[in-house]
């Protein structure tokens, strides 16, 4: 049955070391047609464009990413209606976006990057600007590719989980029904009546 | 133990927050997401509901200042909330449930889905009402003095049995 | 019930068998869980893990269908340890020798493999119940709907003579009666084999009485029971026997009797269906004339609660549409049929009722005004007496001799066991949230939003595994019957190899799979036990679809003005 | 708007709880239910006792509440036409005296209601069935 | 110390330490989330961190100049693109470039058998594709004047250690011997086992002895004065250019390989020159310097130097040829093997090692005199040359499986299709000997494919 609400990747934090392999493997599952990446780096010949953003402080990293809000306030400025909901999932159509930098601010988790946005290795040109096209660069879940998100596949570290929050909330209902259950067990008051 | 998996509590919260109008319009139109669930297991039937606690993972999780802590009770302000799950994924008891909501309607008017969870009838004279209708009273609203106090008599008890044994310590060695 | 429900929580031993009172009466489960609090020990008999058992100091968690195979061997214990109450016995009872010859087969070993309970739990269980000085049994349907359910209370009965569990508060038998008023029709006489007040139609002098105060020749043939209609409308080879009319008053034979196939053939082919209801429902697809009555709170009436408590039940709003008292649309009928039947109100009806009871004389109306609930016998009009809280005081019966009988029987397998094509049991069960055919609770907003079509079928999760099903999936259940379509919940709760499904639902109709069988005495059907076969749907889309297009269906059959516009 | 507060016995399981219905009898409509101190309830109520009232205004959720006696006309298996209750009286009470007289009293069976029809009810319909029709086939749903 | 071989860029480490978990000798320093550093006094230069590093320059959090500003320091090509990385190696492309442009000096190239099965990936092919010949066309293309081929020195190799190996099991000779090609694993040995030194082979890489062979007996054969000579090598390997400039690797005279190249740099500088890789030819490497057997080709997997030894070994030893051209006996991935072969009489105890860690127990047994073998390969790399720190670095990690077995796949492949599969059949190794070297181990192969690896670590 599919998901009510919409999925997204969650980082256990404890065993994130940032070694940004998920945002090149990102961005290697989203050129292998647009800019023909192949499997090794020589491939590459347009700048890195990943949708996660690796951020690292002293103690602990994880990669920032869109977490497919239900109401997303990016969906909701966007005036170019360049973003839409597909299935449960916020996806951008970045041949359509103007770049106009609302759902940047909008984002309260600052999953989304403005990013040049390349086409069969060149920068799509944009109408008269010297510099080429850029787009809003977010998580789109890897909902086109059938084994799912990229990035949880490659983590050496198995730090990022795709997450289906019913789900998840059911198997916490059952543990913290058991835990009452003991709670109760112990509580004399609750048993006898005077 | 109290709890026979009824449900009647479930059905109280809403009529607690949706109002008693609710039986006389439309049949759907109004929200029936309770804000606690019966769970049946093998061993237990027991409401899993918010424990309020005093460093709140999804106040701490929550990125659109929807969620605080009103005089001891964690609330969440669902008109700021923008459905990104983030607390939901954080309580570690799975008592905050995403809900869609009916009526209300987002800025491009998509339906507005929020998070869900028990705010121990903040707004309600008599409070909590899965309390007041549960038929077994298997629910009690534990307040920070019931707190202590069950905590007190934990430790006499505690201390009771200590002595009692003791007692019986010195008796062995008497006899 | 021979005791009062509020003694139920001062027994000492609370014997359940076959009975969920977590899911069937809340507020009997109350009193379960405050004898529990007050230090009473509990013994589950139920093949589920239903609330009571969670919180019973024994659960004997039998195989479906062995029910007298576990009755027969705790008395086998009782005997052979000699832990009867034989001062009791001696003086209050009958027939004991014929009894322990036939009980003397049923040793716990030799039932242990049939009820899957250990002879070890068996000879506890029987030692806690003889030993505990006040026990009191509780059963329900989980006895009642067998094949052989009426052996199965006598078994019980048994069990509470022998130990002298009778007569003394807070001990006795108590059938825990399902729907709010059944206690009441069978004190009303509408039953086809006694008069009001238990008094027999085949005893001349009590007929005389009843000819006397009706004035008119009554008939001395007990009448058929509402389970045997199909057979005589279908089935009955003479003619004489054949039943051509069927008026029916709050009843929805097509959604709540076994094997519905057969139901709607005999409404069919019935010459002339009356359905007189508050709401339309599948009965009335038949019925050839719908005669719309008042629903509780549009008329006053008296109920009679299961533990023989009559209570008033009071008008609070007036009825919407162009509605009649039930009584006044019969009276209007008998007096188009030449025989005026005109009472102005029930106050009129029920003093001409309890002049014709000896056992209900006391229950006036004074008293049931004052919000009394009154547990008959109440025998004396005066004030002082407010009925009996317990029956057979001192040890008496209500046989001439004043003695029980003791009754011992046989075991029986039900009918239909689970076979190669059909693997599984199946056996019917209450769903909490909603009541008998679901046309009140059905109809309720909220109770509605808790649970709604098509229900749910609980099952063993390896049971789910092999069919590879997920909780909340549709699946088609069938049987050599009839099928339907529900939602599967794997659960813990119950035993590899059995099925349970909740039978309020209309689109989830389990008594499409029931089976006819019905108890010889009682004519209950066995809703407890046949056989099935869970089979996964595929495409769940699909069944999302159907579910929801079949709902709007009944919608409109019932004059719902649907979004479709059609309405019958 | 005047409100009143009235005792009745719930007409669900047969615990037979006692519930303190608050009442606008003006708009005719029930405002709530609350429990009432009852032998058996004891001054609680379950989720039916609570709210399993509010299907007497007819939200239609599952059927309709019927509100006019109704008459298949053209046989069996064709639409129930509305009817005044004369005709439905009369209609219902020659078909049932021309079977009594076609078929014998027991050619008729009649059903009481364990659920909210009431005592009276019941009582009234086995002696309409053992007085009127002369047949003790009267039963009610006691056996299901 | 002089310059480094191997970096980690500062403001680009995010701390992540996935290469300390590769690194076989614990040269990468720091704390955790903090910029990580190598100490060049332990770094053996495998590369592997290289090869792990997924810190890239990003426009996202450097901005977008940062990119251009890191080329120019690491002195890229402006036509380069690729994703700069923290760790990285340096580049010689620039002194190749100056070298190719200089019109009085002679460029000869030697490549290694590992690159040809990797190379093409940079442009596109498939995982592990055969591309030997276009690979000769690529160099002709980039303007080396001869293009040779490391695999004939392979060859060689084995003349040598093969004659090593029997010389020092018939006169009682130090034993164990240890292959000596892998450059990293010399290193390895010289810092954490000096005493050990004896058992490594005398015999340099095939690298080197190219390399010395170029300026001496290729010379000769071009008629070119050594010292217009430029002898450029293109390696799988990042530690080779330490190993090129090594004091005791100028036998030939002056230094026997000028300067060394990595697959990658060869990948940058033929699209840098504007070729088309995909659509040459296939080309013959240069003779006599660049014919070769499959028993040279297999060098670049683990336990290939062991087969290509035995396939020769065999028949000196006992004058018949090897029964089974394949020696599947010492082939796998797993981290240490070993097997007895029935050379004759001769029970030969050989073993496999590929990985530096797993090098250390065998060490242990040596020390304590409990290691029965009489010959051992030992490469640094995961799985052989091919899996090198220079090689076509993998975008995810998640493909190494299927890249370094096809890689594996397209060298055995490669090794059966050659007419001749072991090394003394090689007609130009044997005119080599003939007009040259004499026999193996004779005085001008101890001049020129010998050293003794002298010289403290430390300072080279």
């Amino acid at each position: 049955m599919p998901s009510e609400f919409g999925l997204f990747v969650s980082t256990d934090i404890a065993k994130c070391s940032g070694c940004k392999a998920c945002e090149m493997a990102c961005f290697q599952s989203h050129n292998i047609k647009r800019n023909n990446v192949g499997k090794t780096v020589g491939t590459i010949s347009v700048p890195v464009t990943p949708k996660l953003y690796v951020t690292v402080i002293e103690t602990a990293s994880m990669p920032v990413q869109c977490k497919h809000c239900e109401n997303s306030p990016c969906k909701a400025v966007c005036q170019q209606k360049a973003i839409s909901r597909v299935g449960s999932q916020i996806i951008v159509d970045e041949a359509k976006c103007i770049g106009c930098k609302d759902c940047l601010m909008a984002c309260p988790f600052g999953a989304i990057a403005l990013l040049p946005f390349y086409v069969g290795g060149r920068q799509a040109p944009q109408a008269d600007s010297s510099g080429g096209k850029v787009a809003a660069s977010k998580c789109d879940l890897c909902y086109e590719d059938p084994e799912g998100p990229a990035c949880v596949r490659v983590c050496p570290n198995e730090a990022l989980r795709l997450t289906d929050v019913n789900e998840e909330r059911k198997k916490k209902n059952i543990a913290a029904a058991e835990a009452l259950a003991v709670i109760n067990a112990g509580d004399p008051g609750r048993r006898a009546l005077s | 133990m109290l709890c026979i998996g009824c449900r009647t509590c479930m059905i109280g919260c809403v009529v607690a927050h949706e109002g008693k109008h609710i039986f006389e319009v439309d049949p759907d139109g109004y929200d029936f997401h309770p804000k606690l669930k019966v769970i049946k297991t093998f061993n237990v039937s027991v409401p899993v509901q918010c424990k309020h606690c005093e460093a709140p993972a999804c106040m701490a999780a929550c990125k659109s200042d929807a969620i605080h802590i009103v005089n001891g009770t964690v609330i969440i302000r669902t008109e700021k909330c923008i459905g990104c799950k983030s607390c939901a994924e954080a309580c570690p008891f799975g008592a905050i449930q995403m809900v869609t909501l009916g009526s209300a309607r987002n800025a491009d008017g998509a339906p507005r889905s929020v998070a869900n969870k028990c705010d121990l009838c903040q707004d309600q004279p008599k409070g909590p009402a899965c309390l007041r209708v549960c038929p077994t009273a298997a629910l009690r609203l534990v307040k920070e003095e019931d707190l202590g106090q069950t905590l007190k008599n934990k430790r006499l008890a505690t201390l009771g049995l200590a002595l009692g044994a003791e007692a019986q310590k010195q008796a062995a060695i008497g006899a | 019930m021979s005791m009062g429900v509020h003694e139920i929580e001062d027994a000492a031993l609370l014997f359940v068998f076959g009975y969920n009172g977590a899911d069937s009466h809340p507020i009997v489960a109350r009193r379960i869980v405050r004898a529990k609090q007050k230090g009473a020990k509990i013994i589950c008999c139920d093949p589920r893990r239903i609330e009571t058992a969670r919180i019973a100091d024994m659960h004997l968690q039998l195989k479906g269908g062995t029910n007298l195979l576990l009755v027969n061997a705790l008395a086998n214990v009782i005997i052979e340890e000699g832990l009867c109450d034989d001062d009791f016995i001696e003086k209050h009872s009958t027939g004991f020798e014929e009894f322990k010859e036939v009980i003397k087969k049923y040793t716990p070993e030799g039932v242990a493999e049939r009820t899957e309970i250990s002879a070890g739990e068996i000879r506890k269980a029987a030692r806690m119940y003889a030993q505990s000085g006040r026990s009191m049994i509780l059963y329900g349907m989980g006895v009642c709907q067998f094949g052989q359910a009426v052996d199965v209370v006598k078994g019980l009965a048994n069990l509470a003579i022998m130990t002298g569990n009778f007569g003394r508060p807070a001990v006795g038998i108590g059938p825990v009666r399902g729907q709010n008023n059944v206690q009441g029709a069978c004190d009303m006489g509408a039953l086809p084999n006694v008069y009001p007040g238990y008094q027999s139609v085949t005893v001349p002098a009590i007929r005389e009485k009843f000819e006397k105060a009706w004035g008119v020749k009554l008939s001395d043939q007990p009448g058929i029971t509402l389970t045997n209609v199909p057979h005589h409308v279908l089935h009955e080879p003479d003619p004489k026997k054949r039943i051509h009319a069927y008026y029916i008053m709050g009843e929805d034979p097509a959604q709540s009797d076994p094997d519905l196939a057969e139901v709607r053939e005999s409404l069919e082919k019935c010459d002339f269906v009356i359905l007189q209801d508050i709401y339309m429902n599948k009965t009335g697809q038949y019925a050839d004339v719908i005669l719309p009555a008042t629903g509780w709170c549009e008329h006053d009436a008296v109920y009679s609660c299961c533990d023989r408590g009559f209570q008033k039940a009071r008008k609070l709003i007036e009825p919407t549409g162009d509605v009649k008292r039930d009584w006044e649309i019969i009276g209007l009928i008998s007096k188009a049929m030449g025989r005026p039947m005109e009472y102005t109100n029930t106050v009129q009806i029920w003093n001409e009722v309890i002049d014709l009871c000896p056992g209900f004389m006391g229950a006036t109306d004074e008293k049931l005004e004052k919000n009394a609930c009154i547990q008959w016998p109440c025998r004396s009009k005066e004030e002082h007496d407010m009925g009996t809280v317990f029956l057979h005081k001192d040890g008496k019966f209500a046989h001439p001799d004043g003695k029980a009988k003791f009754a011992p029987s046989e075991w029986r397998p039900p009918q239909e066991l689970e076979n190669e094509e059909y693997p599984l049991s199946f056996s019917t069960v209450r769903e909490v949230g909603h009541y008998s055919v679901r046309t009140m609770s059905g109809n309720c907003r909220t109770l509605r939003n808790l649970e709604d079509e098509p229900g749910w079928i609980q099952m063993n999760p390896e049971d789910c595994g092999e069919l590879g099903l997920r909780h909340g999936e549709l699946v088609k259940v069938r049987s050599k019957r009839g099928y339907c379509i529900t939602r599967c919940l794997p659960t813990e709760r119950v035993k590899k190899g059995a099925t349970y499904m909740t039978y309020q639902w209309w689109i989830g109709a389990c008594n499409e799979l029931t089976i006819g069988n019905l108890d010889p005495i009682s004519k209950t059907p066995e809703y407890k036990y046949c056989a099935c076969r869970v089979e996964k749907i595929e495409d769940q889309a699909w069944a999302e679809k159907h579910v929801r297009e079949e709902y709007e269906e009944i919608r409109a059959n019932m004059g719902i003005q649907t979004k479709g516009g059609r309405a019958a | 708007m005047t409100i009143k507060r009235i005792q009745s016995t719930c007409a669900y399981c047969g615990a037979g709880c006692q519930i303190m219905f608050t009442v606008d009898t003006e708009k005719n409509k029930i405002l709530e239910a609350e429990p009432a101190p009852g032998r058996t309830n004891d001054g609680t109520l379950c989720l039916k006792g609570h709210y399993g009232w509010d299907y007497l205004n007819d939200p239609q959720i599952l059927s309709k509440r019927l509100t006019k006696p109704m008459i298949r006309k053209g046989g069996k298996g064709s639409p129930l036409e509305e009817v005044e209750w004369d005709e439905a009286v009369r209609y219902t009470a020659g078909r049932l005296a021309e079977i009594k007289a076609k078929h014998g009293p027991n050619s008729i069976m009649c059903t009481g209601s364990a659920r909210g029809s009431g005592n009276e009810a019941n009582y009234v319909m086995q002696k309409f069935a053992r007085v009127t029709i002369g047949t003790n086939n009267v039963d009610h749903c006691a056996r299901i | 110390m002089t310059e480094t071989y191997i970096a980690i860029d500062q403001n680009l480490c995010t701390g992540c330490q996935e290469c300390t978990k590769v690194c076989p000798n614990l040269a990468i320093e720091g704390l955790p989330h903090q910029p990580q550093k190598t100490n060049p006094d332990k770094c053996v230069r495998c590369g592997q961190c290289v090869q792990k590093c997924k810190s890239y320059v990003s426009i996202a959090e450097h901005g977008a100049a940062a990119y251009a500003r890191v080329r120019k320091e690491r002195g890229l090509p402006d036509a380069f693109k690729e994703p700069l990385f923290a760790a990285h190696f340096f580049s010689r492309i620039d002194e190749v470039k100056k070298a190719l442009a200089d019109p009085d000096l002679f460029t000869v190239v030697q490549c290694a058998p590992a690159v040809r099965v990797a190379i093409a990936e940079d442009f596109g092919a498939p995982l592990g594709t055969l591309a030997a010949g276009k690979l000769a066309a690529a160099l002709r293309r980039i303007g080396f004047d001869k293009v040779f081929d490391t695999n004939f020195a392979a060859d060689v190799t084995i003349m040598e250690e093969g004659s090593e190996l029997i010389d020092r099991v018939k006169k009682g000779g130090v034993l164990p011997m240890f292959t000596s090609c892998c450059p990293a694993w010399v290193r390895y040995l010289e810092l954490n086992y000096p005493g050990q030194r004896q058992h490594l082979s005398t015999c340099k890489s095939p690298q080197q002895m190219e390399g010395a062979l170029f300026k001496t007996y290729g010379a000769k054969l071009l008629n070119v004065p050594p010292k217009k000579l430029y002898s450029v090598s293109v390696m799988p390997c990042t530690c080779k250019q330490s190993e090129s400039a090594r004091p005791e690797m100028k036998d030939s005279g002056q230094r026997d390989v000028d300067v060394v190249l990595t697959t990658r740099e060869l990948a940058w500088l033929i699209k840098d020159l504007g070729i088309d890789f995909q659509a040459l030819p296939d080309e013959k490497y240069d003779s006599p310097l660049g014919d070769y057997t499959g028993a040279a080709e297999i060098f670049g997997v683990s336990g290939g130097v062991m087969e290509a030894a035995l396939r020769t070994g065999y028949e000196l030893l006992t004058g018949q040829p090897i029964p089974a051209v394949d020696v599947t006996a010492v082939r796998g991935t797993n981290g240490f093997r070993h097997a007895d072969v029935q050379v004759g009489d001769l029970t030969l105890k050989v073993g496999v090692v590929t990985g530096l860690k797993h090098v250390k127990p065998v060490m242990e047994d040596l020390k304590a005199g409990r290691l029965d073998l009489h010959f051992v390969e030992v490469m640094t790399c995961p799985e052989g040359c091919i899996s090198g720190g220079g090689q076509p670095k993998l975008i995810c990690d998640t493909d190494a499986g299927e890249a370094f077995g096809n890689r594996v796949a397209a060298t055995y492949e490669h090794d059966r299709g050659l007419p001749l599969r072991k090394s003394h059949e090689n007609p130009s190794v044997q005119k080599l000997y003939a007009d040259f070297l004499k026999k193996p181990l004779g005085h001008e192969s101890h001049k020129l494919l010998h050293t003794t690896y002298c010289g403290d670590p430390k300072h080279h």
